[in-house]
């Protein structure tokens, strides 16, 4: 049976359980034949899946919520990342230490195209405008990479635990010259990378069956990732066709993720899922949601997947 | 009237092709034919009105078969919005698309048109004089008008920030070439003949700049100023991708494609396109005036 | 002899090409005095055109001596000794008519009303009073031959250049242009050159005809006109005339070698 | 030849202007980075160490050129790390471009000609079409090509084409009607038909305008694909090594892929350019 | 009447411009017999270029009825009636010269070896034996003009239009090519019309000599030709030839308004 999975960045480590489980055989096992698209910056996995070019596809849950709201019926149907990533960098010479109080007037680097969402919340629980001006932050758009920072441009930048972080270290600058604020402590995280499918697929029996057997086989690549970071990163490098991968940022990134996906196996917390929405839901004037969806998850696909 | 029969039987094929793939495409290639038979008619007259009709009534056609196609096709919208939903939400965002416009357009591509233009202009008239210094410049500036700006763009944005001033700059760096390549050529494009006259009245340098080649220079120039126009729009729209702040063209489109609402990024494209038309139109306009003189225009009446 | 404007001794021309050196103009002497009409006539290629610019200092000749009003050729063009009229009009496309003919003003400091008045007499001289104002394309091809004449004469230089000034035209126009020259040329005195392709218009018009031969460019014949100095038109249907055009076909055909 | 030695100068003058750049704009980070470690700094280690940064603002010249030899010659051509792999990517999907480009504007530029209808309804709206930031939405096209099941190089071609079709079309039609009055007079009066009025006169006679406009055209599909590369992130290609370099902040790695796709335009320039020789000289248009 | 090859019936030709109709040709009556040899002069914009090229089926009589051989001028088009040389000689650049006169001969489907035989025929016709292989940009403007006239010549039409073929060469390669073009009509019998502005050439050449005047473009005068069928080029200084051309001038003179 054929599954496309539409990654939501490009080939790293933050997917090695998909990439072990295709080079392990995990996949072959249970009769499945799986292709990996990797992503890119602005391409979105849901307009991907909605054109029918994948048939499950990595996202984070308030792009596909909002999605969702706009008319694209995204099913979360499996949660592998149970931590979010997502934190805020600051050089320590800016004087932020306290969010609460230092962020007015500064200019914060953001990653746009879905993923401006867990930020939007959090700087309305802060009570910022995100429009600029003396009480509010300035938003940058922020490219590729973590030079704004480095450039002195914004004096934080948005970075996840498992890459752009080691890349600020990689770039010279000590861990005592930081200041980190996780989204997770600053109690506004929402959950990261989960598996969502169309509503549609989920009335096909077969199609279950497949995924089922698509999710068993991908948490028994994530465990493996998390006994064997070193060698998953590997398995990522060989998969990755430009060729501009270090094998030691990789690593690095897997022995990372590792901390994320510790503890799931692969179902959807509730609680966790609540604790998304409600973030999202406050989400001020622009809010990302604006009302508390149904049928956002579904546990068919873990469930059929534990009882086999 | 034979060519006529010919080109009946032509579309006669399509039409019956076009059946024969799929019969729900009838009502759109009805449309299509009607609208072509009635063009040709119209063509016929080749008055400026009936031009700008042509021209108009083909463009509305293909509005509607769009609009056809969606609809039969139940295209989503998350592909393709139809036309009618892009006018709505163009409609709906206005001051939004005007912030955009303003941002991107008005601040980073003609501040970077203008800048990269002048700097071209004075480059090509400080290296007229020096046969040396143009063998050794120009092939140099073909090699790095062929890099791909999306190369340039991340680079320009880390060296002059993330506001318009980048996105200016990566025009510069788009436009120059090719205006300094077409002054060049418009500088040397006086003839023999009207060279040596200026030197039978011992014209000093100053003056045969001022009074002929600047003069003869300006249908070459115009031309470099017309290609690059579209150039300036790409520019500063694609370097938006790599760092921005949160107004401009190119931030809409990317966070709005992130946003799933299509509508609102072809209402950009829209934007863009109207921008690109009329900028390319005023240059074109400002060019009648300027080469009245030229062949190229003289030719154009009726 | 009298006050010798243009004094050109031994002057040779080699142009350096491709396919080898061409041989332009060889040995070349001449000498043209005050008030001369001289005309050039030769076939294709026989160094004309290069001689009137060697003259302009347009061009700088290889070996010899030339010498115009006592100076070298690049001096008289400094001091703005030369009116000359190229085979084409050359008028530039974004000036109007008076504006072609006040350019070469401009460029040497004439005052605005003086350009005005000039370009007003030297448009009234060739005809084309009340066309000052239209553009170059806007006007036939005669006409444009015309202003470019015009243009040569608006600064007074005493030294007037004309490379088949009246090779397009046709030969009615170009009859009373020839007339007028004349006229002009009686009025004011000026030293003309003249190249022409036309054996009547050379007879009719010069005191003197040089006639030229190629390969190497050289001059064969110096014929001296027996014509009186007025000269209605018909004067071409008299003996003298058509004895002067035979003698100068002769002379031509003696230097026409094997070309094409 | 006798271009040789100017250009060898201005490339000179180019090189020294860039390494004054490079520590001119290196030099903040360095003097950062010595006063975060309590150092202080000579001229002559500050200037060593602003050439010699792993992550520079901007690379100095030995050190792309280090980058670009590395990945030409230091690799096996079909590893992923070799420009000449990632090269070949590239240009396999602009030849595809450029082939479909041209001749859609080559064929376009003929019903133009022919056709008073379609000159006055396609012209305007090919000017228009090149209006659209077709590179800013390349990411979509690339999409709504792979929900029509269209994956792979055509996606990234077709953008190409898109780019080079324009060029291709304005210099054709400007060819093909090049033949003068006279010429098309003459024509008549030997009584020829179109078709010997087409390929006997019009084609021949546009052959100059099109090969000048097919080396715009190629360089600009070259663009086009390096673009429909990007949002493919992890894909091969030029254009994802570009992307790659960036988004890790790798610069020398960026500049030396700048430098292998400016590199391959100029081949591909000079490519058309000697076929252009030939076949002008053939024709005897070339003296 | 011997057979009329054109005839000319009240024909009138009016362009509509942005300027106002312009009446090129009005009520012009003319009958060519054949193995005529006529000449057209008159001053610029008379309509000279415009009458031959409604006879060549090139522009549409706006009134009056004009037949060649019995045929409307567009049968007689498609019947590949007519050699029409150009003034400009208009060869392509990418065809050598043998290339360009065998290309009408292909666009009429003649066989391979017969454009080869032909081929060779008029390049000694026109003394350009051995210079078929090269392309126009290598010959001079002379030797182009000659090729031009060799392709109008090669597919054998009946009437041959000439457009000022000679307008551009010197005076002594013009005389060549008059005494060759008269050599060929005499031989070939063939019905030649010519447009010219040289009084010399008409003289010299034509049968008849059809003087024209502008505004409206019309015929004043048809002058019949008092000189005998063999013309050596010094007939140009008989009284009788200088009588015809001062006729010619003078007709020229009464049609010549108040033109530019
Ligand atoms: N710039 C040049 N470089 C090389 N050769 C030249 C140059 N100018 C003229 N010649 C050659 O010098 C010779 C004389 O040329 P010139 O133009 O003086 O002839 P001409 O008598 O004016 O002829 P025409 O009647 O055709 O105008 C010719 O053989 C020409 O090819
Ligand atoms: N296609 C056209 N459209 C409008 N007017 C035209 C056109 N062709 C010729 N004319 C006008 O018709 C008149 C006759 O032109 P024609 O070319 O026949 O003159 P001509 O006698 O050949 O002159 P020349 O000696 O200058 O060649 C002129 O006034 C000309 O401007
Ligand atoms: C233009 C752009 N858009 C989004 C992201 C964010 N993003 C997508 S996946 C992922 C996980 C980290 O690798 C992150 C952070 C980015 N970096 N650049
Ligand atoms: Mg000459
Ligand atoms: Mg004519």
């Amino acid at each position: 049976e054929e599954l496309t999975l539409q990654l939501k960045w490009v080939t790293q480590a933050q997917f090695a359980g998909y990439y072990v489980a295709l080079d392990q055989g995990f996949y072959e096992e249970e009769g499945l034949e799986v292709t990996i698209k990797p992503g890119g910056p602005d391409i979105a996995p849901t307009q991907v899946l909605a054109g029918g070019g994948a048939d499950v596809i990595v996202e984070w849950m308030p792009a596909a919520l909002a999605a969702r709201e706009k008319g694209l019926p995204l099913v979360n149907i499996a949660q592998p990342f149970k931590k979010s990533g997502m934190m805020l960098t600051c050089l320590k010479e800016s004087g932020i230490t306290d969010p609460t109080k230092d962020f007015a007037g500064k200019t914060l680097g953001v990653w746009f195209s879905g993923n401006e969402y867990p930020f939007l919340s959090w700087m309305h629980t802060l009570g910022l405008s995100t429009e600029g001006g003396e009480d509010g932050v300035t938003v940058l758009k922020q490219g590729f990479n973590v030079d704004p920072l480095l450039q002195k441009q914004a004096a934080c930048i948005s970075t996840m635990t498992y890459n752009e972080y080691g890349q600020v270290l990689d770039a010279g600058i000590a861990p005592e010259d930081l200041v980190t604020f996780k989204y997770e402590d600053q109690g506004v995280a929402t959950l990261e990378d989960g598996l969502y499918v169309l509503e549609s697929t989920l009335e096909d029996d077969a199609k279950v069956e497949a995924l089922a057997k698509f999710v068993r086989a991908s948490m028994k690549g994530w465990r493996y990732v998390e006994e064997n970071p070193d060698e998953s990163a590997e398995i990522v490098l060989d998969n990755d066709e430009t060729g501009a991968q270090t094998i030691e940022h990789q690593a690095r990134m897997a022995q990372e993720i590792a901390k994320l996906t510790a503890g799931s196996d692969g179902v959807l917390d509730e609680a966790d899922y609540q604790r998304t929405v409600d973030t999202l839901l406050a989400g001020g004037s622009d809010p990302v949601i604006s009302k508390e969806p149904e049928g956002a998850w579904s546990h068919v696909v873990t469930d059929k997947a534990a009882a086999e | 009237m034979l060519i006529g029969l010919e080109a009946l039987a032509g579309w006669l094929a399509i039409l019956v092709t076009g059946l024969l793939i799929s019969p729900k495409l009838a009502p759109v290639l009805l449309v299509w034919l009607c609208a072509w038979i009635f063009n040709t008619w119209l063509a016929r007259f080749d008055t400026r009105l009936t031009r700008f009709l042509v021209a108009l009534i083909f463009g509305l056609t293909i509005i509607a078969l769009w609009e056809m196609i969606v609809r039969i096709y139940a295209i989503p919208p998350l592909i393709l919005p139809a036309p009618s939903r892009i006018a709505a939400s163009f409609v709906a965002n206005i001051p939004l698309l005007w912030g955009d416009f303003v941002q991107t357009i008005v601040k980073g591509a003609l501040t970077g048109w203008i800048l990269g233009g002048a700097a071209a202009v004075l480059t090509a008239i400080a290296i007229d004089r020096s046969p040396f210094l143009q063998r050794g410049l120009l092939p140099i500036g073909n090699f790095v008008a062929a890099l791909p700006i999306v190369g340039i763009a991340p680079i320009l944005v880390m060296w002059f920030g993330f506001d318009w001033q980048s996105k200016a700059a990566v025009v510069v760096v788009m436009v120059f070439f090719p205006i300094l390549v077409n002054m060049v050529a418009g500088l040397a494009a006086t003839d023999r003949m009207q060279r040596d006259q200026m030197a039978t009245w011992a014209a000093p340098y100053g003056q045969s700049l001022w009074k002929m080649r600047l003069p003869a220079a300006m249908p070459f120039l115009f031309n470099g100023l017309k290609i690059t126009t579209t150039l300036a729009l790409i520019g500063a729209i694609v370097a938006e991708f790599f760092g921005s702040p949160t107004t401009g063209m190119g931030f809409r489109i990317s966070t709005a494609v992130g946003r799933l609402d299509l509508p609102l990024v072809w209402a950009e494209i829209l934007v863009a396109a109207i921008a690109g038309s009329l900028f390319y139109g005023i240059v074109a306009l400002i060019e009648k005036k300027v080469t009245f003189w030229h062949p190229s225009q003289r030719n154009q009446r009726g | 002899m009298m006050n010798a404007v243009i004094a050109a001794n031994a002057v040779s021309l080699t142009f350096q090409t491709a396919d080898g050196p061409v041989h332009a103009l060889k040995d070349v002497d001449l000498t043209v005095c005050q008030g001369d009409f001289v005309s050039f006539i030769g076939p294709s290629g026989c160094g004309k055109t290069t001689f009137l610019r060697t003259i302009a200092a347009l061009e700088m000749p290889t070996a010899g001596e030339l010498m115009v009003n006592g100076m070298t050729p690049d001096e008289a063009r400094k001091a703005r000794a030369y009116g000359y009229v190229f085979q084409a009009p050359g008028l530039y496309p974004w000036r109007t008519i008076a504006g072609n003919i006040s350019l070469p003003l401009e460029i040497m400091g004439f005052s605005k009303p003086d350009r005005a008045e000039r370009v007003d007499r030297v448009l009234e001289l060739v005809d084309l009073e009340g066309f000052g104002g239209r553009f170059p394309w806007q006007l036939s091809g005669g006409m444009q031959q015309r202003a470019s004449i015009a243009r040569a004469l608006a600064f007074d230089a005493d030294i007037l250049l004309m490379d088949e000034p009246f090779g397009a035209l046709d030969e009615i126009v170009r009859d009373r242009l020839n007339e007028a020259l004349l006229e002009l040329w009686r009025k004011t005195g000026k030293t003309i050159g003249f190249v022409t392709h036309s054996i009547p218009e050379a007879v009719y018009l010069s005191t003197r005809i040089v006639v030229m031969s190629p390969r190497p460019g050289r001059i064969t014949r110096v014929i001296d006109s027996t014509l009186p100095a007025a000269r209605p038109l018909d004067i071409r249907d008299s003996p003298e005339f058509i004895r002067l055009a035979h003698e100068v076909r002769e002379a031509l055909r003696e230097g026409h070698g094997d070309d094409t | 030849m006798k271009n040789a030695i100017p250009i060898l100068t201005v490339l000179l003058a180019l090189v020294v202007i860039w390494y004054l750049a490079a520590i001119g704009m290196n030099s903040a980070w360095v003097r950062d980075q010595a006063a975060r470690a309590g150092t202080e700094l000579t001229t002559t280690e500050l200037v060593k160490q602003t050439l010699t940064l792993e992550r520079p603002v901007l690379p100095a010249p030995h050190q792309v050129a280090a980058g670009l030899w590395d990945g030409v010659a230091g690799q096996k051509i079909t590893s992923k790390r070799s420009l000449v792999w990632h090269g070949w990517v590239t240009l396999s999907a602009t030849l595809t471009g450029f082939a479909i480009g041209s001749l859609a504007g080559i064929l376009l530029a003929v019903g133009i000609v022919h056709s008073r209808t379609m000159d006055q309804s396609v012209m305007p709206w090919a000017v228009a079409s090149q209006t659209v930031p077709i590179l800013a939405i390349a990411p979509m096209v690339i999409v709504v090509f792979a929900s029509a099941g269209i994956t792979g190089l055509l996606p990234k071609a077709i953008i190409a084409a898109w780019l080079s079709f324009f060029p291709v079309l304005v210099g054709m039609v400007k060819g093909l009607r090049t033949p003068d009055a006279m010429q098309l007079d003459q024509m008549k009066s030997w009584s020829a038909s179109g078709g010997q009025v087409f390929w006997r006169l019009r084609l021949p006679s546009s052959m100059p305008y099109l090969f000048a406009s097919l080396k715009v055209g190629i360089a600009a599909a070259l663009v086009g694909t390096i673009v429909g590369e990007l949002p493919a992130g992890a894909s091969a290609g030029l254009g994802a090594r570009l992307l790659s370099g960036s988004y890790y902040g790798q610069t020398v790695q960026i500049w030396a892929a700048l430098f292998a796709a400016a590199a391959l335009a100029a081949i591909l320039v000079i490519a058309i350019g000697r076929i252009e020789g030939v076949t002008l000289r053939r024709m005897g248009l070339v003296r």
